[in-house]
């Protein structure tokens, strides 16, 4: 570290140490992006939003036994039919549901473009169809 | 039919909404080159217009301890000399819309004010932060004005004339004399960051220490006026210091003036630019410490030069 | 205050120079600052108490939650804590991959800093330079954990995610960059001379205050503290890597950018010798539900300076007491003096110089109607509400505005 | 005999502390345990005769009937004591601030959270809880429950 002393407390320096770099980002290319226009990616391990696949769960609640902030609410709606609901507000997307869970019910996606300005939307249910066999969201992104 | 030719001048062009215009061009390009030299992508084009309306629609809260009066009139004020002393300034030819001998120190007064409304303003807030700010306006006000002042004025002594039109003239006459007063103008630039509170002389609105200085407490379309007061001045004060010390190319006509014209004032925007990235803000005290110690005797020594340049041709 | 000159002002609880709520008021004479008046806790969320509620699985994310920068210094030092009590023995792989991820913290921290400090000194270049070279550490950190803060990467006895060996180039591709980015701004800070003017001589602690105020960290390593707790008392794998322990003299805030560049060239270092030397096998082992009663402390040395966690097992799922010391908090003793016979104008960077998270200092709410034991805040339309009566009850009608998805009407 | 045993040996022979008073968990973990009249006497020993001259911090915990207090003290080689003490609810215990002036606002946190009483704690701002939080009212202690407990959910419901 080239350090020059001068009178005590006050070092000796050149003004405009930056100006080269300064001056060279005007033929490179910007770092950062005009956001909400150009897609952002998250890497592949992202931990966004939490989904559920209603027809693999057994309705054992240990995912809501260790859910840190209670965001996970499963219902039982008929002989071996469970319909969850993740409060997306509460959830701290740390996937520990994920983890915990025996069946490997809950998949965790990268979506992160999870704000709402209906408080009432950021609880998605994952419906458990009597009739189709695919899931479906009812409300949320 | 020359009174309406007039007012047209003063009001469209190159008077009120050409410089208004010329402001928000100005302010688009001085935060896109601040973000390129940061390596960010910046603003779009529209974005001073949409900051604008934005500001315009907002609710204009005026508190409650502040001079109404004083607190609603100092933008609208400061504005207004901006506007005044543009149209004294000759921007592509030696014939600007006003102009008479002594402008030139005219014009500098009317630059003067605006500083002078921050000062009131903040002060007839009587808020904390706007009160710490309208000082520190008028602290460094002191500190950058002097030089500023001297650096204009020596290119007056070589011209001997105190109406800019008349120095536009004699540079014109004389060519490349004006390259003796290129100390001149730098003392100019750096004392331009001064008189516009911008990095590294910002303190007066510096935002981690007194949040925004004179206009914490502005808001709507106060703000928007002192903005636009701001954006103005930087361009009148491009345009005074384009024409008083790069008077070349002055006779041009129109469609050669203009595009020069908006050239040098690109180009100190862009020096402005510069220098507001490359440093960090320095104190109240170690401002004034500099324009005193190092600006003030170099705008002195452009002041010999064009004396001893007098004596001599 | 009878005397006139003096001018109070408020810095915080907000204001653009504190990114987080905290309250000084400082007493003006002129530019001079005559004293501060401190006042904290405005952050007090109710953590520690929230974590006698909750099973150890889910006090592992709420303690993470402790701090937003320095998350994984709290986390480890809990899940360590943890860990003693159980008698838990690591896979060696985890501990290695929990040393990487603090170093790489550390220097996510640290750039960090760089850049308020740069932001707090007016000089927003260096806030966009640092900031955009600290995201190739952020997208690395959320390539190996899963998240760019708040990683989620402990978990009782290891960590959830292994270090995949393709990953290993890219950290180091990281390493490298950053490491010749961070020579350029050690050059920028110690001969750019408005930085240096804004520093030098500015915040001054004495090594004797240092010592007697209990300042931990690059704090006090900057006034010559020699202490730092990865070498005195080794934890995770410091142990088997070298490292110098970065002090300074000059005692100011120049000392402590000092301190925290050249701990970010240890760092680099630190991740390049573990990357080395990391072992293969497991990354965890299974942890029981229930912790045996005991207690335990760890210490941890965060980026900020060290970290305390005291953790109490009664035997069941949940802990009988956490309690939880931030960095912050024993360095806030020192800025008083720091500030004595300081400008106003160096007010933000002598508070940005301890590198302050006081949400990890306070850990609780002061909204009055918190429930404390959930870290629950009012519901948005009850903060509303409380807010229409307070101005109500102050001769002023809000009900009448209507606040979007509020229930303002 | 390591450092921590030989720190332990003099604590031992010099207050003569009863049998389990002292812990050596590992080799830099010391935890010892004193009654409230010993207490100022082994602190004032371990900082300024033993070297432990860095405070890491003070935990309260409510013990039932007693309130508990552990003073984690560290000196420069990494070996930590953890001086534990115990007072009754309505008692109280001496402040340590002559010692480590720093450590105000740990006792000040003791006295907001845990509603303990410190002898010799100066006036100040209270620490970490708000001006206007009733007295008396001390969250961290065991039976302490939130006065009105609003949720998210309630909040929900009232939005739609």
């Amino acid at each position: 570290m080239g350090e020059k002393k001068g009178r005590p407390g006050e070092k000796k320096g050149r003004p405009g140490e930056m100006i080269l770099s300064v001056l060279g980002s005007l033929f490179k290319k910007p770092a950062t992006m005009r956001y909400p226009f150009e897609k952002f990616r998250m890497p592949d391990h992202f931990r966004g939003q939490p989904k559920f696949k209603s027809e693999l769960c057994t309705g054992c609640r240990l995912c809501i036994r260790d859910c840190p902030s209670q965001a996970i609410t499963i219902t039982k709606i008929g002989e071996k039919k469970f319909e969850a609901s993740i409060d997306l507000g509460k959830c701290v997307y740390c996937a520990q549901c994920q983890e915990t869970c025996p069946r490997k019910v809950i998949d965790i996606t990268t979506d992160f473009e999870l704000a709402q300005l209906d408080r009432g939307k950021l609880k998605v249910t994952f419906h458990a169809d009597t009739t189709k066999a695919c899931v479906e969201e009812s409300t949320g992104t | 039919m020359n009174a309406l030719l007039d007012l047209l001048r003063i009001l469209v062009f190159p008077g009120m909404i050409f410089l208004v215009v010329m402001g928000m061009a100005g302010q688009y390009l001085d935060r896109k080159l601040y973000a390129r030299l940061q390596n960010r992508v910046g603003p779009p084009w529209y974005q001073p217009v949409a900051d604008l309306f934005k500001l315009l629609g907002k609710e204009s809260v005026i508190p409650e301890e502040a001079d109404k009066g004083m607190f609603r009139i100092a933008p609208v004020f400061a504005l207004a000399a901006v506007i005044t002393a543009f149209l004294y300034i000759p921007l592509w030819n030696a014939r600007p819309v006003l102009s008479f001998q002594g402008d030139l120190v005219v014009v500098l007064y009317l630059l003067l004010i605006p500083t002078l409304t921050f000062f009131l303003g903040g002060w007839y807030s009587r808020s904390i932060f706007s009160t710490l700010g309208a000082v520190r306006s008028i602290t460094q006000l002191f500190a950058y004005e002097i030089p500023l002042l001297i650096s204009l004025l020596s290119p007056a002594l070589l011209a001997n004339t105190w109406s800019i039109s008349g120095m536009v003239q004699y540079y014109a006459e004389h060519p490349y004399r004006w390259l003796f007063n290129l100390i001149g103008f730098g003392v100019g630039l750096i004392t331009l960051l001064g008189k516009l509170e911008r990095v590294p002389f910002d303190a007066p609105e510096a935002e981690t220490e007194i949040v925004a200085g004179s206009f914490t407490e502005y808001s709507g379309r106060h703000l928007a006026f002192f903005r636009l007061a701001i954006d103005s001045e930087a361009i009148a004060s491009s345009s005074l210091l384009a024409a008083v010390f790069l008077p070349f190319g002055m006779g041009l006509p129109l469609w050669w003036g203009v595009p020069l014209y908006l050239a040098k004032v690109a180009g100190i925007l862009f020096v402005l630019a510069v220098l507001r990235t490359v440093f960090a803000r320095l104190r109240m005290d170690q401002m004034i410490n500099f324009c005193w110690r190092y600006v003030a005797p170099i705008a002195f020594l452009q002041v010999i030069i064009d004396l001893v340049i007098k004596e001599v041709f | 205050m009878s005397d006139e000159r003096v001018v109070t002002v408020p810095i915080g609880p907000q204001h653009p120079a504190l990114k987080e709520p905290e309250s000084f008021m400082v007493d003006l004479r002129g530019e001079k600052i005559d004293a501060v008046r401190m006042r904290f806790g405005y952050n007090h969320r109710g953590i520690e108490k929230g974590c006698e509620q909750r099973s150890y699985t889910q006090d592992l994310y709420l303690v993470e939650r402790v701090c937003g920068i320095c998350s994984y210094a709290h986390s480890t030092a809990f899940v360590q804590a943890v860990e003693e009590i159980a008698g838990l023995e690591l896979p060696r792989r985890a501990v290695y991959i929990r040393t990487i991820i603090a170093e790489l913290e550390r220097v996510h921290s640290h750039l960090l800093w760089l850049g308020v400090a740069g932001h707090e000194i007016g000089f927003d270049t260096l806030l966009m330079y640092t900031w955009r070279d600290r995201e190739q550490v952020m997208i690395l950190l959320a390539r190996l954990t899963g998240n760019r803060v708040n990683y989620g990467m402990n978990t009782l006895g290891g960590v959830r995610r292994d270090i995949a060996p393709e990953m290993i180039p890219e950290i180091l591709k990281v390493v490298d960059s950053l490491e010749e980015r961070v020579k350029y701004y050690i050059n920028l800070a110690t001969s750019e001379q408005t930085v240096i003017q804004r520093l030098s001589g500015v915040g001054k602690l004495t090594r004797e205050d240092a010592l007697s105020l209990g300042t931990v960290g690059p704090t006090a390593r900057a006034s010559g503290v020699d202490r730092d707790t990865r070498r005195d008392d080794p934890y995770l794998a410091y142990r088997d890597v070298s490292f110098k322990v970065i002090t300074d003299t000059h005692c100011d805030v120049y000392g402590r950018t000092v301190v925290r560049l050249g701990e970010l060239l240890e760092s680099f270092s630190i991740v390049r010798q573990l990357i080395k030397n990391i072992p293969d096998g497991p990354i965890a082992i299974k942890a029981p539900r229930r912790i045996p009663e005991g207690e335990a402390v760890s210490r941890y040395e965060a980026p900020r300076g060290e970290d305390v966690h005291y953790v109490r097992g009664n035997g069941s799922e949940k802990p009988e007491r956490v309690k939880v010391r931030a960095p912050t908090l024993a360095n806030t003793q020192s800025v008083s003096k720091m500030l004595e016979d300081g400008y106003l104008a160096d007010l933000p960077i002598v508070i940005a110089a301890i590198d302050p998270c006081f949400s990890c200092t306070d850990r609780m709410v002061s909204l009055r109607e918190n429930d404390g034991n959930e870290g629950r805040t009012m519901s948005w339309e009850e903060v509303s509400r409380y807010g229409v009566e307070w101005h109500k009850a102050r001769g002023i009608d809000f009900s009448r505005v209507r606040i979007p998805g509020g229930a303002g009407a | 005999m390591s450092d921590v045993q030989a720190i332990a040996a003099e604590l031992q022979s010099r207050f003569s502390l009863p049998e389990g008073a002292l812990k050596v968990q590992r080799a830099t973990r010391l935890w010892i345990e004193t009654d409230k009249e010993l207490f100022p006497q082994v602190f004032d020993h371990l900082v300024k005769g033993m070297g432990f001259s860095i405070l890491c911090t003070i935990t309260g915990l409510d013990l039932g009937a007693d309130l508990g207090f552990i003073y984690h003290l560290a000196k420069d080689g990494g070996i930590m004591a953890n001086l534990k003490t115990r007072c009754p609810k309505d008692g109280s215990i001496k402040t340590i601030t002559p010692w480590f002036p720093g450590a105000d606002i740990y006792e000040r946190e003791l006295v907001d959270l845990l509603g303990a009483r410190i002898e010799g704690l100066g006036p100040g701002v209270r620490y970490p809880l708000p001006e206007d939080w009733p007295e008396g009212d001390h969250p961290l202690l065991k039976d302490w429950k939130p006065k009105t407990a609003p949720t998210l959910e309630k909040g929900t419901q009232a939005n739609e």
